[in-house]
């Protein structure tokens, strides 16, 4: 129970979900549940449930129902809820905390997104940028799933055409970005 | 359910009966004298007597048509403060009514006093009373109430039935301890004792009378005779109205007053100590007379009369049980009867009062609800 | 009544100073009463209508025993009161000296207007050029620089706002009256010395101020500039402060030592502005930075010039100083959420809605959208703006916005269309008061009002409809957008400005939220000894507890002022022996002011005079050119002495300004002041101006008739007085009731103190803390030994009241001590009721039917007794509002919250593993209790909301096993099963004051047992029944220290009373002329206030001159004139009613 | 009668209607001239007599103005006040003083312009009645 409480986890031993969720939770203490931040989120049309149910699930224990749905993975940061929440609570950075927890518990639902974000990231990694083309590979192959190329590709014609994507071999880059990249996993694994 | 009896009427004669009945009230301890409406020596006249002495109650003629006066004045002089002793008092319903209103105005009390209310036939007016009875005063009240009850107002062709009592639709004597009553009696023979109350049916107790059902005929005709003179009230009303429902009308109507008051000594609920009309309020400045004069050119002297009875309208109008006292004060015939049961029908009506029906009603001027009336007042955003 | 040598500052014209200053007069103090504002009121001048009424009912505040001596008007005109000196537009810049004597420097800004010269008549205002937003209006409308601050005030004077004004000097030629002087010509006298070492910048200055009129010097360096001061005096120095050689700041230090009263403005580039400010401490008067505007330079320049030439510094004397300095309002503007206030017109503060709602209002009282004049369909309140919000630095609760939103929403339903949508945006109803619940259940349920829970985000127009637009989270979270006409910030309060400033001048401290920092138990203390607070300033209150608030400051300077000695020494001599005229036929003296021939052309006095003789009454008719003028006054008082006349009637003009000056006048001549009468010659000018002449001139005419109908029927009475037994009875011996009598012993006066129980303290005894960790006992001791160890204080414990009768100044009480029954009969003038209340029994949710499930009152005891081990325990369940805020209890004990709030705290320090759950309704977590609230979430406390219809249900398991609570929790639409070690109760609390007590002292229970306060607001501890009063939760629920502020006001109210040996009768009083009187006690029945009762013995019916306050339901009840009112005599209504009809 | 102007008495309160009469003078609130103030402590102290005696005198109509409900300085004249009227209304109009020419308002302290309508109000449906025939009549 301790544990759970500061996020600690025991040393040595996997992180339990309940673990990694902690340090969120300890952030959204102060919520009262005044649901600012599910009216002024921009994408809360999208959500399957509201930021404030999200909230709500986290502080009531009950962690593994947030990752039945999608809510955070749609978070923009746009810093619209951040900015209104009468607590002052670090909303977006709680969706972001949540972001990385799903990644490291490797949620099913939540796999296209993670992968999306490694993949653009480890372009990133390698170039310093995004290439677009690169990204898409790298994410298409990392989903295993034929039909995901294809439901992009009247997107990608249409990027192609206004010259917004180019044809650039997939390559391991310079690797100027791997330190930043190392010590960045290395904070991410501690906390 | 009240407890009823009938009582025989001996020899044929209520009168001597009803003696009897009330002397063997005396008869009881706690009872230490009657007021009842008793025969003057000279016979024409009948007035409330309180009598100690059993044997003198003999000329007691409650159903008399005499009503010299309200007995609620005499019932109020006679319970304002302890009397240490308990009187039996025999009223006429209006009178019950006015010594009810007196009551909360703690004018009197009920507290030693048994009320013996008597169904009412009605009244004359004084001086027709005195032509009236001075034919046969030993037969004037039976020879009355026969005519009465038969549907009669006007009497050896000369006088009628007092205009108060043909509008009045209050002949039972509600508010009474012990009730007597004659309505749908063959009154030759019975008359009907009903208790009405606690205190009534300990006395009717006392007296041992024997429980009997009134005669089925009794609300029958008690109802007939209310609708005659339901409808006499409401061509009464209409006509005084019409006579009065202007001010210039209004003070013609009034034209004869001379500011003597007998109207609000007679009333039996005008309780003041003094009227505020012959107070210090009204004891004017010679220079406003002259005031007065010049403002409109001419002013009738004395004022302050029509002003008098409106007044007394709102003064008085709720608790006005209509008994006629005013006209009958009257030294200059002025109708008053007729303007104040008019007015105060409305009155009455206004706040759904009935002077004289329960003691547990308070006078609508002494209370208020926060949540009423709301169309007296003007609202505007 | 006389003033006393105590003196006593009250700093702020609000609400609560009102109260505070009038406490303290009433009591027998002077007082000196100053706003900064040039109007009393505070905001409550800009609000008509108040909750629960719904209306205002202010004047109840006015005095009620001896109200002759203050103003008898409705209060939102104006105040006076003979000991009350009102020094508005005022500040206060410095108190030395310590408690019972300090010297209070107070300032008065520039007075342009004189208000002794202004008749009101806004020729000024007419000719002003300049437009800016009213202040009044909330600035929804706008108003000349010339103005009327409040538009109803009297005397209604005129003054000038100096920052908007240009100086131009129209209004100074359109006065008729010669009032207004803007002071140019004193500006070549004032010298200012200009000292920078870059020759352009002092030359331009120079040139700027020599054009506006001011004579001025330059200097090039610091020395240059000693040089001059020595030769030449300044007044005023604009210096640089960087400078080759000496630099400005050196030149100040050395200024200061030789000038000390030198107004020196810091010249400062932007790298040296914290230099400026630092200079600022050293004496400097402001800092300018440059590059300045040369018109903010010279209009710097003109105030200063104008503070030291035209306000008034002045040093008072008090023994005491109440700061009633109240709170702002929150601007929405300047916060991170505007809600689009500012932007969009129909977006409007609480207070914008009701001054548009007002019948003094810019739209006279129309309920209409701002923008386009079209009436208001549907319209939304937002809660918590301002408040509640750590985003703008307001981790508290306002307190009174809750219950404002609601009253409002009543007010729009009763102004708008019959089909008006009224929505309520909150996130918890704070209905903590006493009757609040009620209320908000009415406005639910029998107007219709929506509340709807959710915090609203933004607000925005709708471009194509015009209507504003609100996004919410509905129930299920999912985002709502609905269109309104109107959207209504509640918007909370804030500590008013300058409170840095303030504390700093008075030496107190300000709390963490920035209000004024109270002691611990005594709401009205600061560290310094001698200054008190009084209402919100220091923290937010609604107007009944500010009232309290002030009541018990005012306790606490009276204390001081007392123990000062400056308590009840009288200044002046007896009062003045009148002539008495009662066997002289009445002669009326007129003396006509022609009000300086500013009057309409063609109007006659001589004319009015001729008519007015033809009145055998009229002895004789004077007219003076103008008696508002000193010189005209003298001629008055002139015409008064010569003898031949026995009535005075005065037509002038302001009757409200007279009256205080003809019972000066009386006293000169010997006349009672009853016999003299100002009538309001000049109205008819100002409600008639459109019409002719003569017309006016007959309405004047018609008005002093019937002041002379009035004199006529004048007939002074003797005074008569109603003897003080001037000794306190209080009943109960809880916080409050010892407070209280503590509270009057220390004033010198003796008190009983009977408490049921065999021990003082009531439920201090099982306190143990308060939230903020103040340790109860040492409290409850400390207070319990200073009162039995007081030689003014008798307490009876094990004693209860067996009987008791009698009126205001005497009352007799029997008291039955111990089973022993030793009985003995007290005879005291007031009656202190403090009953107190306990905890409300629990038979709901399962309790007694296993030990996991207590009471609040239970869980203190039990941690107190360290009976309770948190840390071994795993979850614990709190429930609030267990039979509160529901019928029959239908109302808040508001203590419970907080508690809870304290548990949680204390339980998370000791295990905080322990998972917390609290089921509630609404949080009442008020004022400052909304910190801890915010504080137990963050330590991990789940707060879990319930309704009624859906309440947590609580099965014990047979086995033993922990109590199972079941609760809704809706945001997961799901219920929560939660397995408790522990399960705890709030229950509330119930009052135990038995109802034949309080009808014992003519005082009344209300529907929930607890006492029936005389007005919610305004007389929040009296009772109707003069001389009775109540404190702590015998009044409703409250904390300790809410106790105590109630007990402190209630002693407060009790000691106008006992320091006076008599009351005495006021001029509009009743009386029964006996010889006309039926005693038909028509009159006992309507009299509001008890003030009449019968003497069986006598025969009589008798008024109680001091509870009697005039208002002649009596008289106009009885049919007959015996019950008459002084003043208000039939026989001269009568005559008015004849004279002003033509 | 064109040029009839009709005499209003107004029994004002002292704390609410009166300073609404007063608010409604300085703030300039144009409103006829035909009123006449009569001030009182409450409204509860308007005596029936005065109303029947400012009709009998003359007065064209009759209006008694004190605070709304809840309001009453004195804690509940007005709700007194108002039985009274309710009685007058029941007696004045039967002797042909129209009911219009007695009215009841609540007017709170800073409804001056409420207050100037009230009467403007007022003096137009006094005007369309016509006099108050008791103006003339020489008996009071």
């Amino acid at each position: 129970m301790k544990a759970a409480i500061d996020g600690s986890g025991e040393p040595g031993k996997p992180k339990t979900l309940e673990e990694r969720l902690a340090p969120v939770r300890k952030m959204l203490l102060a919520c009262i549940q005044c649901g600012t931040c599910s009216g002024s989120c921009p994408n809360a049309w999208a959500m399957d449930s509201s930021p404030r149910h999200l909230w709500r699930l986290l502080l009531t224990h009950n962690g593994e129902e947030i990752f039945k749905s999608r809510t955070f993975a749609l978070c923009s940061t746009c810093y619209s809820c951040t900015l209104r929440c009468p607590r002052g609570l670090p909303l977006t950075d709680a969706m972001s905390l949540l972001k990385q927890v799903a990644a490291a518990e490797n949620i099913y639902i939540y796999r296209r997104s993670v992968r999306f974000y490694q993949s653009f990231m480890e372009s990133v990694r390698r170039h310093g940028r995004v290439r677009e083309m690169e990204f898409m590979t790298l994410y298409f192959m990392s989903m295993k799933n034929p039909m995901i190329p294809l439901k992009f590709t009247p997107l990608g014609m249409k990027l192609m055409a206004k010259g917004k994507v180019s044809f650039e071999i997939p390559s391991k880059g310079s690797g100027k970005l791997d330190a930043l990249f190392r010590k960045a996993k290395e904070i991410e694994d501690q906390s | 359910m009240a407890k009823t009896s009938l009582c025989d009427a001996a020899d044929q004669n209520l009168q001597t009966s009803l003696a009897s009945f009330f002397r063997s009230m005396l008869g009881q301890d706690e009872i230490s004298a009657i007021m009842a409406p008793m025969r003057l020596p000279a016979g024409d006249m009948v007035m409330q007597t309180l009598v100690t002495n059993p044997e003198q109650v003999d000329q007691i003629d409650p159903f008399a048509p005499a009503f010299p006066m309200n007995a609620a004045r005499l019932v109020s002089r006679l319970t304002k403060r302890p009397a240490g002793g308990k009187v039996v008092v025999v009223l006429r319903p209006c009178e019950i009514r006015a010594h009810i209103e007196l009551v909360k105005l703690k004018q009197g009390s009920m507290e030693d006093i048994v009320i013996a209310g008597i169904d009412c036939a009605g009244s004359f007016k004084n001086t027709d009373y005195k032509k009236f009875a001075e034919k046969d005063p030993e037969t004037s009240t039976a020879r009355f109430l026969k005519g009465v009850l038969s549907g009669e107002t006007r009497f050896d062709g000369e006088v009628d039935l007092s205009a108060a009592c043909r509008a009045c639709t209050h002949m039972v004597p509600n508010g009474a301890d012990l009730a007597i009553g004659i309505f749908g009696m063959d009154i030759d023979r019975q008359f009907l004792v009903s208790a009405e109350t606690e205190k009534g049916e300990a006395l009717f107790d006392k007296l041992g009378l024997k429980e009997q059902d009134a005669p089925g005929k009794r609300e029958e005709t008690i109802e007939s005779l209310v609708a005659v003179r339901e409808k006499f009230k409401n061509e009464m009303f209409e006509d005084t109205r019409s006579k009065t429902d202007t001010p210039e009308k209004l003070a013609a109507y009034l034209s004869g007053c001379i500011n003597c008051y007998n109207c609000r000594v007679a009333c039996p609920v005008c309780y003041c100590r003094e009227c505020v009309f012959v107070t210090d309020v009204f004891d004017h400045d010679p220079y406003q007379y002259l005031r007065w004069a010049r403002r409109k050119g001419k002013i009738r002297m004395p004022t302050d009369t029509v002003f008098y009875h409106i007044t007394r309208m709102a003064h008085m109008s709720l608790a006005c049980v209509g008994c006629g006292q005013c006209s009958n004060a009257c030294p200059n015939d002025i109708p008053l009867v007729e303007l104040f049961t008019a007015t105060a029908s409305q009155t009455q009506a206004a706040f759904e009062y009935e002077p004289g029906r329960s003691l547990e009603e308070e006078p609508p001027l002494a209370v208020f609800k926060e949540d009423e009336f709301a169309e007296v007042v003007e609202v505007k955003h | 009544m006389k003033p006393k040598i105590g003196r006593a500052l009250v700093v702020g014209g609000g609400i609560s100073g009102i109260r505070a200053a009038l406490d303290l007069a009433e009591t027998g103090y002077g007082v000196t009463l100053v706003d900064r504002a040039p109007h009393i009121g505070g905001v409550l001048s800009q609000l008509d209508n108040q909750f629960p009424t719904n209306q205002c009912g202010m004047c109840k505040m006015l005095p009620l025993v001896e109200r002759d001596a203050g103003s008898q008007y409705c209060l939102r005109k104006g105040l006076f009161h003979e000991n009350i000196d009102i020094r508005l537009s005022t500040e206060v810049v410095g108190i030395e000296g310590e408690a019972g004597s300090f010297m209070v420097r107070l300032r008065e800004q520039p007075r342009f207007v004189d208000p002794e010269k202004c008749i009101g008549c806004g020729e000024c205002a007419a000719v002003c050029p300049v437009d800016v937003a009213d202040e009044f209006n909330a600035g929804l409308s706008e108003r000349k620089a010339v103005y009327l601050p409040v538009p109803h005030m009297m005397p209604n004077t005129y003054v000038i706002d100096p920052a908007a004004c240009t100086r131009c000097g129209e209004c100074v030629t359109a006065c008729p009256t010669g009032a207004i002087r803007l002071f140019r010509q004193g500006r070549q006298d004032f010298g200012v010395l200009v000292v920078d070492d870059e020759y352009t910048v002092r030359d331009s200055i120079k040139e700027w101020l020599v054009e506006d009129g001011f004579s001025v010097e330059t200097a090039g360096s610091g020395e240059e500039a000693l040089d001059l001061m020595k030769k030449q005096p300044f007044k005023m120095m604009l210096l640089d402060i960087k400078m080759p050689g000496m630099d400005g700041v050196e030149v100040l230090k050395k200024t200061m030592e030789t000038f000390p009263d030198m107004a020196v403005v810091m010249m400062t580039a932007y790298a040296t502005v914290e230099t400026a400010v630092e200079a600022m401490k050293t004496g400097a008067m402001d800092y300018l930075m440059k590059p300045f505007d040369p018109e903010d330079l010279v209009s710097k320049v003109i105030d200063v010039y104008e503070i030291q030439e035209a306000s008034r510094g002045e040093e008072v004397e008090a023994g005491a100083v109440v700061f009633c300095g109240g709170t702002e309002g929150y601007d929405p503007s300047t916060g991170k959420n505007t809600f689009g206030y500012k932007k969009f017109p129909d977006v409007v503060t609480g207070l914008e809605f009701e001054r548009l709602i007002s019948g003094t209002g810019p739209g006279g009282g129309q309920l209409v959208r701002p923008s386009n004049g079209e009436p208001v369909r549907k319209i939304a309140w937002i809660q918590c703006v301002g408040s509640r919000d750590l985003q703008t630095d307001a981790d508290f609760c306002s307190g009174f916005c809750c219950m404002y939103a609601i009253k409002e929403a009543m007010l729009a339903k009763e102004k708008g269309p019959e089909d008006l949508d009224a929505t309520i945006f909150y996130m918890d109803m704070r209905t903590f008061g006493k009757t609040f619940q009620r209320f908000r259940d009415s406005a639910e349920k029998d107007h219709a009002i929506r509340f709807t829970r959710g915090r609203v985000h933004t607000v925005y127009l709708d471009e194509k409809t015009g209507k504003l637009m609100i996004s919410y989270p509905g129930e299920n979270s999912q985002r709502i957008e609905e269109a309104f006409d109107m959207v209504v910030l509640s918007t909370g309060q804030q500590p008013a400005g300058g409170m840095d400033k303030l504390a700093q001048t008075a030496d107190f401290d300000l709390n963490q939220w920035g209000f004024a920092l109270a002691e611990p138990f005594a709401p009205s203390k600061t560290k310094r000894e001698g200054i008190f607070f009084g209402g919100a300033f220091s923290g937010p209150k609604d107007i009944a507890e500010s009232v309290i608030s002030a009541g018990s400051a005012s306790l606490c300077a009276s204390v001081a002022l007392h123990s000062a000695g400056r308590g009840m020494a009288e200044v002046t001599g007896d009062a003045p022996e009148y002539i008495d005229v009662s066997i002289q036929a009445p002669k009326v003296r007129v003396v006509l002011c022609e009000c300086g021939s500013t009057l309409p052309g063609g109007i006659d006095m001589k004319a009015i005079a001729a008519d007015l003789k033809t009145d055998p009454v009229v002895e004789n008719v004077f007219t003076i050119p103008r008696i508002c003028t000193t010189e005209g006054w003298d001629l008055l008082v002139e015409k008064a002495k010569a003898k031949g006349y026995n009535r005075l009637l005065v037509g002038a003009c302001m009757p409200y300004a007279h009256a205080r000056r003809l019972k000066e006048l009386g006293e000169k001549v010997l006349m009672n002041p009853v016999l003299m009468e100002v009538e309001d010659i000049r109205a008819p000018a100002f409600r008639y101006a459109d019409a002719e002449a003569s017309y006016i001139q007959k309405a004047m005419e018609r008005n002093l008739r019937s002041g002379i109908s009035r004199l006529r029927g004048v007939d002074p009475l003797p005074k008569t007085s109603v003897p003080v037994a001037r000794k306190a009875l209080v009943v109960g011996g809880g916080i409050a009731g010892m407070t209280a009598a503590l509270a009057i012993a220390d004033h010198g006066y003796p008190v009983t103190l009977v408490e049921n129980d065999p021990e003082l303290g009531g439920n201090l005894n099982w306190l143990a803390r308060t939230i903020e960790g103040y340790d109860v006992h040492a409290f409850m001791d400390s207070v319990r030994q200073r009162l039995e160890k007081h030689p003014q204080v008798t307490i009876h414990v094990d004693s209860s009241v067996m009987s008791a009768f009698g009126e205001v100044g005497n009352f007799f009480t029997t008291i039955e001590t111990g089973s022993q029954s030793s009985v003995e009969t007290l005879h005291h003038g007031v009656a202190i009721i403090a009953t107190g209340g306990g905890e409300a029994p629990a038979n709901m949710y399962s309790h007694g039917e296993n030990d996991a499930i207590i009471t609040q009152k239970e869980l203190e005891q039990k941690v107190s007794d360290k009976q309770i081990d948190v840390t071994s325990m795993d979850t614990v369940v709190m429930i609030q509002c267990a039979g509160s805020r529901e019928e029959p209890r239908n109302y808040c004990s508001r203590v419970c919250c907080a508690s809870t709030l304290k548990h949680i705290l204390h339980m998370k320090k000791e295990n905080a593993d322990l998972s917390i759950y609290v089921l509630y309704r609404d949080m009442m977590s008020y004022g400052f209790s909304e910190t801890w609230f915010t504080e137990a979430r963050k330590a991990g406390a789940v707060f879990i909301p319930y309704t009624v219809d859906k309440k947590p249900v609580v099965s014990v398991p047979g086995d033993g096993s922990n109590v199972k609570i079941s609760a809704y929790e809706p945001l997961l639409d799901a219920n929560v099963e939660i397995n408790a070690d522990l399960l705890v109760l709030a229950t509330g609390i119930v009052p135990s004051l038995p109802e034949s007590l309080a009808a014992a002292y003519g005082a009344h229970v209300d529907a929930d047992g607890f006492f029936q306060e005389a007005e919610p607001k305004w007389r929040p501890v009296d009772s109707l029944k003069e001389g009775v009063f109540a404190c702590g939760i015998a009044l409703s629920p409250r904390s300790v220290t809410e106790s105590v502020a109630t007990a402190e006001a209630a002693a407060q109210r009790a000691m106008r009373i006992l320091t006076k040996s008599a009351l005495s009768r006021a001029g509009v009083t009743a009386r029964v002329r006996q010889s006309l009187c039926s005693l038909c006690e028509r009159c006992i029945d309507v009299c509001p206030y008890g003030a009449r009762s019968i003497d069986l013995d006598l025969q009589k019916v008798i008024v109680n001159a001091a509870m009697c306050q005039g208002c002649g339901n009596c008289a106009s009840e009885c049919p007959n004139s015996a019950s008459v009112v002084d003043g208000f005599f039939d026989g001269r209504m009568l005559d008015m009613i004849d004279m002003v009809i033509e | 009668m064109e040029d009839f102007e009709p005499t209003i008495i107004a029994f004002v309160c002292n704390w609410c209607t009166y300073t609404a009469a007063d608010l409604a003078g300085t703030s300039r609130q144009s409103y006829p001239t035909n009123v006449r103030l009569i001030r009182v402590m409450c409204t509860g102290m308007v005596d029936p007599k005065y109303i029947i005696k400012a009709f009998l005198e003359g007065a064209d109509a009759v209006l008694v103005s004190g605070c709304h409900p809840g309001d009453c300085h004195y804690i509940n004249g007005n709700y007194k006040a108002r039985r009274r009227m309710k009685l007058l209304k029941a007696i004045l109009p039967q002797y042909g003083f129209d009911e219009k020419r007695l009215k009841l308002t609540w007017i709170g302290a800073s409804d001056g312009i409420q207050f100037a309508r009230t009467i403007r109000d007022m003096v137009s449906e006094i005007k369309e009645l016509g006099p108050n025939e008791a103006k003339h009549a020489a008996v009071v």
